[in-house]
């Protein structure tokens, strides 16, 4: 643990000074490539006015929700992708459609469907992660060793159970990987629905600095946005990973 | 009446390289409270067999029958203790043993007191908390066996379940596996390649010949019972069925009679 | 038949709900002052009730008004007219316009471009495909003989969004661009850009229409009353703007700061609000010269090209009477 | 197969048709939800004039291009980063980091670093995409039951060849998973870049048809890339999830 | 000079539930050549005693050597049968047994040519393009087998490899690996729950007590080759070895020798 820490540390201190340099080289105009400095003046500033938290927490309520619904969807519907050929047949081939699809194409419909209001974002969210987690879930669920469900049958395991008691366990992995890139698609979808209009938020303020042509505000949300994501990375999906791969013993070698 | 009726079962696979008969033509009656055994030379066909009667298979021809009723899915009534085990690796040993009772009915508690009653059967009260991983090859094999007969099915179907196990663990669960035989009175079909374990355990011997597995030869087994594996008796049948296997016989020995 | 009458039909009984968007910019300033002096709540009184929503760009504010979410908006000429030509006119009405002037040509330091004929080999960046600036950056340079890339001329034209411009000025990808302010402003004073034409010099009067403001077509039949009334403090606010420009552009900039977490730079905003006009009338004829263009750009199609209903001049006209 | 294609074609007609339904029924704004018969004659259109053709190449070119080398750098660092501690700590984070990022972010930098060409938008596609397939490859590799990596070392297998005769193909199944929402990704990605200048492309016809407010080309070119994800998914990674399926066993039980 | 040398080797896992010794204190010298069989109740660590001189697993305390140079990592040179075959399913049966011959440095020809001939021994040319899951449980342990003797490497270590055989195959792949070990000289280290087995195969039999695991006794098999398994001397040994592993022996048996 140590160890690994030290290493982080030096890593990140590196990428900062590489930063700073390259910044202060002068090879790229400073506006348009400001040097951490700048970026961390610029953060100090909208914490201390306080905006910088309230649109984190705003986006963070948001796009929790919006992800949320999405697993609470994605996951069983996956499920049953897998294992019903008709769903994966008739509503597979729209959800491999989906997949293409970026957010901006959902404003319009989001406006039409729920106005202007947070539940236009929040269905731009959902739209937005819910199609991978459903695609990696489903895959999962067919990778499944066919012996799990041979031996959950014949103990008498059929409909629900099977589901939540073997089905869903045993493609843990695979859901997991659909969950975690989900959680990406996610705040990518946020960034786009809170353009629909101004709604504070993380993705206001990131659209704020790029239409103000304002890179080290720009630099700042990427930062923040890149911080909640390893957060969330490494403290949620890198805990219950490590639980799922000791229990199945899936140690590195 | 047979508790398992098997007609006419032949089996093909499509595999990448072709077709393989892994079955043709098998039919077998089996008995309530009858302890079947099959043996027969490696990739024969016998895995492929009790697949289809526990209804995991399709046949590609024929049908089998329990109970009278055609079976058509895999149900708690026939339990299975299979080949590789295939036990849950998200479960602890507890948990797996204790996961098909919750579809018989039983309550918490009593599932808790029959897992831990088999898992000392079998043994393994010490790792009940521990993870498949965490097992021995030996002792994955007797969760297995745990987990099959907790449910106390009136079908046992047991795939090759004790070729792990050393000589000490085996006898013991040989005679367990009797007393519960006994005890509930269920119907067992006992699949081994060890033909000295198949006449210590069963009523009767299947003998399968290979590719496409059919029914070469057929054993009443009549020595009392308990039998033991060193004995003189089960010595002299073995060598007989060997040769059964090894099809020495000149004529096709259709059911030989020992006692 | 749509859902947005039938709520309007049951706010009749009680207050009337208007639903105003609007942009935080400064050519929305009328906009910007009226709800921050609370001149739309004071015409409305108890006969109606104001809900305010903030978007960033066109298209978001006309699919709301498309989609019954919004009444009235301030909204630039280019997506009103699209939103007209493609609901075929049952969209909205235009009743008024709001600002005009502030666009123009700059050119990056150090490039020889005096004029728009001296635009002929060069790259030139407009916002948008099919916006005011693209649209006006085809004709005039038409006018002046030249033709764009695509058409076998020589003049690049590339959309580009401003922010975006200003990095390619910097990096000598741009020698030109056709924009609005206050990106004007900031290429002059970021970019060390030099204003080529202002575009106003190319219009009669030196005026053309920037922002306007429009109705959802619905909403006007059936609250005329309404939209009159903040029509009123729309002029209201106007005729403020005009009378108080010192402390319209402290005001102003102060309600950019709060909807967007930053102010403009006093230079950019003093030079930006010299090169505008904030008005009422709608200057029609710009619009129509506007479509004109647009048609010879090929934007729009000649069969759709009847606008000649989009503009509902009646209740500006009662508004004006009874402001006076 | 014959049953399914029955499925199939009843269930898009009946969308269809319930879309064709709700558009005349009047419940949504027609300008804003245009019916299917309005979007086939701008896509007609499109078509007869030819530059829908043109579009879809010019993208075509452009989410191969970069898609493909989001996947010949991701699954290699995906795999090593598996692999090596220090990699997955160091470079690991800025991966995880960087998940949650918008294409959006990354124009004003693409700008900068590659000026107005089809590398800018090559650069978008890339770190749209590569990112989510080293994130799934990386799991990937992380839960390949160990027995594999073990047996392979018996026989003396390490350095190159263990990776590419043993942890590539272990991993297949979630190099597959990240494969395919790589691909949703590097579209979406493309739809951004296309924004940064006239880059012809189905993003750019996407984006004027949102300017000018023809929803019945937004749609149109939706369809056109659902169309085309879909082909992707069902010709490419179908038949390469049937194949290896096969020969793992994985048949659906 | 030993060619594995396995000095006071410990192994402890700390598993979900605390901490498991699995080998207490094992030290073993194996000479050039030697056929050495290890036997012992199911869990006793004799797996992972194997694991350990395989190099796939770090001993808690004391060190394997092989060739007089510390085992650190698996290699070639130990060829490995493992208790579950680990075989490769992205591979046909063919390709998994070519496997390990390309790291040896064998030209592609040589390498399917050796890989159809261990295939032909194990019986399985037939089923050479098929893949992993088409087979039945037998022929992946002989699949398994022949991907290891393939190798033709110094040291093989095999876990139960033959537990899934059926007597006939059985018999012709202990006499094929007798063969192979004698031309190749090479030094065996062969796990079985099997005493007979052993003993058919054996130089040296060493019983493993169970957690933990400790040498519980040694027997060196002097009946002349080739043996077999219904021989009277290898039964009247077996029954000996049996008792010792049960502990009926009132004294510790350090090395009974049997002539
Ligand atoms: N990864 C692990 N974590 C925890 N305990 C383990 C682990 N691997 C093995 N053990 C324990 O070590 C002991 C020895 O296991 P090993 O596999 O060596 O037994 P074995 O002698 O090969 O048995 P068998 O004949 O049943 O294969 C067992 O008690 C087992 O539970
Ligand atoms: N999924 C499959 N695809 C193709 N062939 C198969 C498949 N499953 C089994 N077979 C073939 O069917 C035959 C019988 O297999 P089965 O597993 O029933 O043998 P077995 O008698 O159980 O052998 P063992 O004692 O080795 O376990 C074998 O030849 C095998 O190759
Ligand atoms: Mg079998
Ligand atoms: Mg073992």
């Amino acid at each position: 643990m140590d160890k690994s820490w030290v290493r982080r540390i030096i890593f990140v201190v590196g990428l900062l000074l590489l930063w700073q340099l390259i910044a202060m080289s002068g090879l790229w105009n400073k506006t348009l490539f400001p040097g951490p400095l700048q970026v961390i003046q610029r953060l100090s500033a909208m914490v201390s006015d306080g905006s910088i938290f309230i649109a984190t927490l705003v986006s963070l309520k948001r796009v929790l929700l919006g992800y949320g619904m999405a697993l609470a969807v994605g996951i069983p519907l996956g499920i049953l992708m897998a294992r019903r050929d008709w769903l994966e047949q008739t509503l597979g081939m729209i959800v491999s459609g989906l997949q293409a699809l970026p957010s901006i194409c959902w404003l319009p419909l989001a406006l039409l469907w729920f106005g202007l209001n947070d539940t236009a974002i929040l269905f731009v969210v959902v739209m937005g992660s819910m199609v991978s987690i459903i695609v990696a879930v489903t895959d999962g669920v067919k990778n499944i060793p066919p012996t799990y469900v041979r031996a959950a049958r014949t103990m008498g395991t059929w409909r629900l159970p099977l589901y939540t008691e073997v089905l869903l366990p045993a493609s843990l992995p695979s859901i997991l990987i659909g969950a975690k890139l989900g959680w990406g698609y996610a705040w990518r979808a946020l960034m786009s629905g809170e353009l629909l209009f101004v709604s504070l938020g993380l993705g206001h303020t990131l659209m704020m600095g790029r239409e103000l042509a304002d890179m080290s505000q720009v630099i700042a949300v990427m930062l923040i946005i890149m911080a909640i994501g390893l957060t969330a990375d490494r403290a949620v999906f890198g805990t219950i990973e490590n639980r799922f791969r000791q229990r199945w013993g899936l140690a590195k070698t | 009446m047979s508790k398992l009726s098997i007609q006419g079962i032949s089996k093909r696979f499509d595999g990448t390289r072709g077709e393989v008969w892994a079955l043709k033509d098998v039919s077998l009656e089996i008995h309530k409270g009858e302890f079947l055994v099959i043996v027969g030379p490696s990739g024969c066909g016998k895995s492929t067999l009790l697949n289809i009667v526990a209804g995991l298979e399709k046949p590609t021809e024929g049908t089998v029958l329990a109970d009278n009723k055609k079976v058509k899915k895999p149900g708690p009534d026939r339990s299975v203790v299979f080949q590789d085990g295939a036990l849950f690796p998200w479960l602890s040993v507890q948990k797996n043993v204790e996961f098909g009772l919750r579809r018989i009915g039983l309550a918490p508690k009593e599932r808790t007191e029959r897992a831990a009653h088999y898992l000392g059967m079998v043994q393994l009260t010490q790792f009940k908390d521990n993870y498949i991983h965490e097992l021995s090859g030996g002792m994955r094999q007797r969760v297995a066996i745990a987990r099959a007969l907790a449910v106390e099915p009136q079908v046992l179907l047991m795939d090759e379940p004790f070729s792990a196990l050393d000589a000490m663990t085996w006898e013991s669960l040989c005679e367990d596996l009797q007393q519960i035989w006994q005890r509930i009175n269920t119907t067992i079909m006992f699949v081994t390649h060890n033909v000295r374990e198949a006449i210590c355990l069963g009523d009767r011997v299947i003998v399968l010949s290979a590719r496409p597995g059919r029914i070469h030869a057929e054993f009443n087994i009549e020595i009392p019972r308990p039998r033991h594996i060193d004995d003189g008796d089960v010595a002299r049948l073995a060598q007989q069925i060997s040769r059964a296997i090894k099809g020495e016989h000149g004529h096709h020995p259709e059911e030989l009679l020992y006692g | 038949q749509t859902n947005a009458d039938s709520s309007g039909a049951a706010g009749a009984q009680k207050k009337v709900t208007v639903r105003l968007a609007y942009f935080p910019n400064v050519t929305h300033a009328p906009a910007l002052v009226g709800t921050s002096k609370k001149l739309f709540e004071e015409a409305l009184g108890d006969k109606g009730e104001l809900k305010t929503f903030v978007v960033n760009a066109g298209p978001e504010a006309m699919n709301a008004l498309l989609a019954g979410e919004i009444d009235m908006s301030y909204v630039g000429p280019s997506p009103a007219i699209n939103t007209y030509i493609k609901s075929e006119g049952s969209a909205l009405r235009v009743l008024a316009g709001a600002c005009s002037g502030g666009a123009g040509l700059v050119a990056r330091q150090g490039v020889a471009i005096n004029s728009i004929k001296d635009l002929s080999g060069k790259r030139v960046a407009i916002p948008q495909l099919g916006n005011t600036q693209d649209v006006s950056c085809r004709s005039f340079t038409m006018k002046e003989g030249l033709k764009p890339r695509e058409k076998g001329g020589t003049v690049e034209i590339l959309p580009i969004k401003n922010p975006d411009i200003l990095a390619l000025f910097v990096k000598k990808e741009l020698d030109a661009a056709w924009v609005p302010e206050p990106w004007m402003s900031r290429l002059e004073e970021e970019a060390g850009a030099k204003v080529v034409v202002d575009e106003r010099d190319l219009w009669q009067n030196r005026q053309f229409i920037t922002t306007v403001v429009v109705v959802r077509k619905a909403f006007l039949e059936e609250h005329p009353e309404i939209v009159e009334a903040m029509l009123g403090a729309h002029v209201k606010s106007v005729e403020w703007l005009n009378a108080n420009a010192v402390e319209a552009q402290t005001l102003v900039n102060e309600e950019i700061k709060r909807l967007t977490g930053k102010a403009l730079s006093e230079k950019v905003l003093q030079s930006s609000w010299g090169r505008m006009e904030f008005l009422t009338d709608p200057l029609k004829s710009s619009i129509e010269a506007f479509v004109q263009a647009a048609i010879d750009a090929g934007y729009i199609e000649i069969k759709d090209s009847d606008v000649s209903n989009m503009f509902d001049p009646q209740p500006l006209k009662n508004a004006l009477q009874k402001s006076k």
